[in-house]
């Protein structure tokens, strides 16, 4: 068996996708975006509630699609949840590096190693569309998604 | 230049798998199972090498030439015109016109013989099975001109439901467009039935022979059909080349589609008039290699019996079907009587993409999506599906390959 | 996979003359002068060679597919849009539209830009030098629309009458369409002026860049030009494929062309959503083998000193036009100050057809005829012209076989 | 010098191009018919005066275009005059043979003989529709040209 296929779906991430974190509508969102992917179908939606100072006071997101979009919005919203839009933007930066194999931006440590799990994706090019699709969203739901 | 037929009574695939360089390269290691010869063919050496020495020796701009290597592309490219009519049992060649695919096929008859025509409120007839580009060039006439879809649905097992399609067919249908066998479903369509109703209400007929060509043989004058539209990246040609079988009563009546050289017969400042048919739907400098390309093709699937083909990659979907019968956790969308070499599935717990991925890397490529079918999707109650479409050059060794990455894949996704 | 550019400061003719394969094929046992590469240019062992390779080691459909050989595909594919970028100067890759060529890419801009927003007596202005690809597409909107054409005079040495054209352009002019080098006169215009005008006036100008491309050094943002058209067979590349360059803000807001796969975001059956550029302009399998064909034409062209190639087409030009201004039988068409390595022009007492056989026989390819550009044949008085045009692989040799031609011509039908 | 280029510009072809038989317009025409070759521009008029039998009493044309093109017209009025429809028809069948290089059909010998100075264009196809224009222009006026 192939050790990168082994990587990519590791246990962790078909954790996330069949156990997904903050899945579902959020009545009390303040901005939302609807994410597509027309080349595979695959779709999301991110729920977000900013606060005064734009934080993410809650954040939410529903989808259908393969196991790795879905784990990766799962494990966006545990990353997104508390955070500034500054550190979100840190964040996301982040996240395209790992999942893109280049080489790593300033991150805190704690969200590298969370993101870790999504290294595995580098090998597979073609893939990466589907773990950036949540996060693309969750960028729109900030600036043009207000409810 | 193109091979002369050989003509062999029964089926020698793993010959013919010589033919085909790329599918002797290993993927990541393993060896290839192409099995996505629904979305593109592989091309055989002699269609790529016959471009090549085309290039090499006769090539310069058709038509308008009166030195030598003109007249010898010329020859050339009027000479695959009529490779392209007997492939497809025309009476004549100025039948048919070069196009750059099936898709600019089908919106040629959309804007050059339905457009200037249409009316708020007339109706267009084709099924859920329809690959979009037999659906988006009808979708342009109901947004821009108020033309109305009627939609005919399949049966469960993917079969056209053809009392579906007669009931649909009204006093105000403009045309029935319908695929000749599905990219998807591999349903092949009762084609000479679906013209002989749709005639009799005196509605013409578009078939999108895209895959129906490929697997079976056509003959568009004993189907007696309007419109036959076929694309050469399928049928082991080149890219960028297709054409479209019209009716010569159709394309005399036709305004043209693009405009640009070869299709006037003389501009003035104020005034335009327009070639005869075929030149009349051949705007520009046409795809004169690929016609070149397309022609060695058709020669090379001519020249095996085509009959031992199709029984050959139907022994290969027999194959393939009893394997994943096996597997209680594989949903096959499209089992219809009159099927070709292609398997839809679904397997419980794996996205399509998930599987696609993990197949690749057993070497097995399928495709996985919707398969620009998306109305098909939502009938059958799914996103995307996985599928496994089967060529000549295919034998049981890719099927075995795929069945075994079906497991691995469970192996890796659903293993809890 | 494409050859790495090499960089030469002066430009060696005989060199590149051993990459066309074609050249050194006699013709009725004459050396072959092919003077006609302004209809259709030859292509290097490279482009064939490349093309070849690629369907015999990385080919299959694009975009859709998760396996390798797709991805593999849709990276050169889409390698091949910023080869594209890159040569026209673009700011953003999704400003390039792969299209069948330059032809469709005129009518993708009349169909997709201008159609839906043209009122009848909107005015678009050409100029009496267009090809028939830059003028019929404009006359259909004419004809089912009511705009009217412009129509922008040249002077008596072929060149642009700019200020005639300023004029033209009035508050109901939608478009200028103007070639950027007229491929009988050789006429190069004055782009970056045109535009300067005509943006002054509110009004984008599309360029037809079929000859201008493969002659000068396309710097699209510098123009700041709106649209640009390019087509690969006679940029030494494949045919059945060209390109739209046109400015990210005018695509966003222009409604699909063809329709089929790729273009769309969402079909159902009673609504549908287009994807973004450049996928919305691309409905189908485009010409995937051709892209990678054109890009390692445009790798291959500019791995010259394009500046160098051009001196030495000039040269030819030169040479030529002072070949024949010694034959007082012989009115050369297109004698402007800024011109490519084109010459056209009447031999008294012989027909071009007539001339043209007859060169044909001493081996030397030129066009005859009116080179769909009636327009301008009615304004210089003839119903046709014999035209020599000149590439990179030429030389003083061709020439000279021309200039001996014509002796042998006018020996043969004008001997009375 | 190539042969069959003396052969096909012959002195013949050259004189009844450069003094056409038979040219300008005919006033007493019963059919008319305009023949034009979108690929070279070549043009070409015939008229024709029929009598009661079909027989072509006069025969005019007027043109523009290439040696072949006018040498062959010109040559057409001089067979066709005073020749009744299926004779005309006859001679046309000949002289697309003729000028394709195909094995002769019957023809009267003095016909042939005169046809004869256009066989040299069977060596150059890509002309042989120059030499066809007036003909076919001719059985134009006969089927649709009638005044
Ligand atoms: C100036 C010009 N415009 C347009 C065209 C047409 O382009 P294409 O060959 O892509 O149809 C040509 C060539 O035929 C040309 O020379
Ligand atoms: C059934 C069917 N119709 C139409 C098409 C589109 O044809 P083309 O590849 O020429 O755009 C395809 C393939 O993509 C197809 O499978």
């Amino acid at each position: 068996m192939d050790n990168s296929l082994r990587e990519l779906y590791q246990e962790v991430i078909l954790d996330h996708s069949r156990h997904p974190r903050h899945y579902g509508a959020l009545e009390s969102a303040t901005h939302k975006a609807e994410g597509y992917n027309p080349l595979c179908g695959d779709r999301v939606t991110v729920y977000l509630k900013l606060d005064a100072g734009n934080r993410v006071a809650d954040i939410r997101f529903e989808g259908k699609g393969c196991a790795i979009s879905q784990a990766s919005a799962s494990l966006m919203t545990d990353l997104l949840l508390g955070k500034t839009a500054a550190e979100a933007d840190q964040l996301m930066t982040g996240f395209l590096h790992v999942v893109k194999g280049e080489p790593p931006s300033d991150l805190p440590e704690d969200a590298r190693n969370h993101m870790e799990v999504m290294a595995g994706l580098s090998a597979f090019p073609m893939r990466v569309k589907c773990a950036t699709l949540a996060w693309y969203t969750y960028k729109n739901a900030v600036e043009e998604g207000s409810q | 230049m193109t091979a002369a037929p050989k003509i062999t009574s029964a089926f020698d695939a793993e010959a013919a798998r010589r033919d085909f360089a790329i599918l002797a390269k290993p993927v990541y290691g393993k060896p290839l199972a192409y099995l996505d010869s629904g979305a593109s063919a592989q091309k055989p050496a002699i269609v790529l090498e016959t471009m090549k020495v085309f290039a090499e020796t006769d090539y310069a701009n058709v038509h308008r030439g009166v030195h030598y290597l003109s007249g010898a592309a010329t020859d050339r490219y009027e000479a695959a015109r009529r490779t392209v009519q007997k492939f497809l049992g025309a009476a004549r060649e100025d039948e048919i016109i070069f196009t750059k695919g099936a898709t600019e096929a089908i919106n040629l008859v959309a804007y050059s013989y339905l457009m200037p025509v249409i009316q708020p409120g007339d109706e267009i007839v084709l099924s859920v099975m329809e690959h979009h580009s037999n659906i988006v060039p009808w979708h342009f006439l109901r947004e821009r001109q108020g033309a109305v879809l009627r939609w005919v649905d399949v049966c469960d097992d993917g079969s056209l439901d053809i009392e579906a399609l007669d009931a649909a067919i009204t006093a105000r249908t403009k045309l029935v467009a319908i695929t000749h066998m599905s990219n998807v479903l591999g349903t092949v369509t009762p084609l000479a039935e679906i013209v002989k109703r749709a005639h009799a209400k005196g509605v013409p007929v578009l078939a999108d022979g895209v895959q129906g060509a490929v697997h079976e043989i056509v003959d568009v004058q004993a189907l007696d059909i309007d419109f036959y539209t076929i694309t050469g990246h399928k049928l082991y040609g080149p890219t960028g080349i297709g054409a479209l079988y019209a009716k010569r009563k159709h394309l005399k009546a036709m305004r043209p589609f693009n405009g640009g050289g070869e299709m006037i017969r003389e501009v003035a400042r104020d005034r335009i008039t327009y070639a005869d048919p075929p030149a009349r739907f051949e705007a520009g400098t046409p795809p004169i290699i690929e016609s070149v390309g397309l022609a060695a093709a058709l020669d090379y699937l001519s020249g095996f019996d085509r009959a031992a083909v199709k029984a050959h990659e139907h022994d290969l979907l027999t194959y393939a079907r009893e394997g994943v019968r096996e597997l209680n956790w594989v949903r096959v969308i499209g089992d219809a009587q009159t099927k070709g070499a292609i398997l839809s599935f679904e397997a419980e717990g794996m996205h399509a993409h998930d599987l696609a991925t993990i197949l690749d890397r057993e070497g097995v490529a399928v495709r996985a999506g919707h398969h620009c079918a998306q109305v098909l999707m939502v009938r059958f109650g799914v996103t995307s599906t996985s599928r496994a479409s089967f060529a000549l050059y295919n034998n049981r060794a890719d099927v075995d390959a795929l069945l075994s990455g079906l497991h691995k894949a469970r192996e890796i996704l659903a293993k809890d």
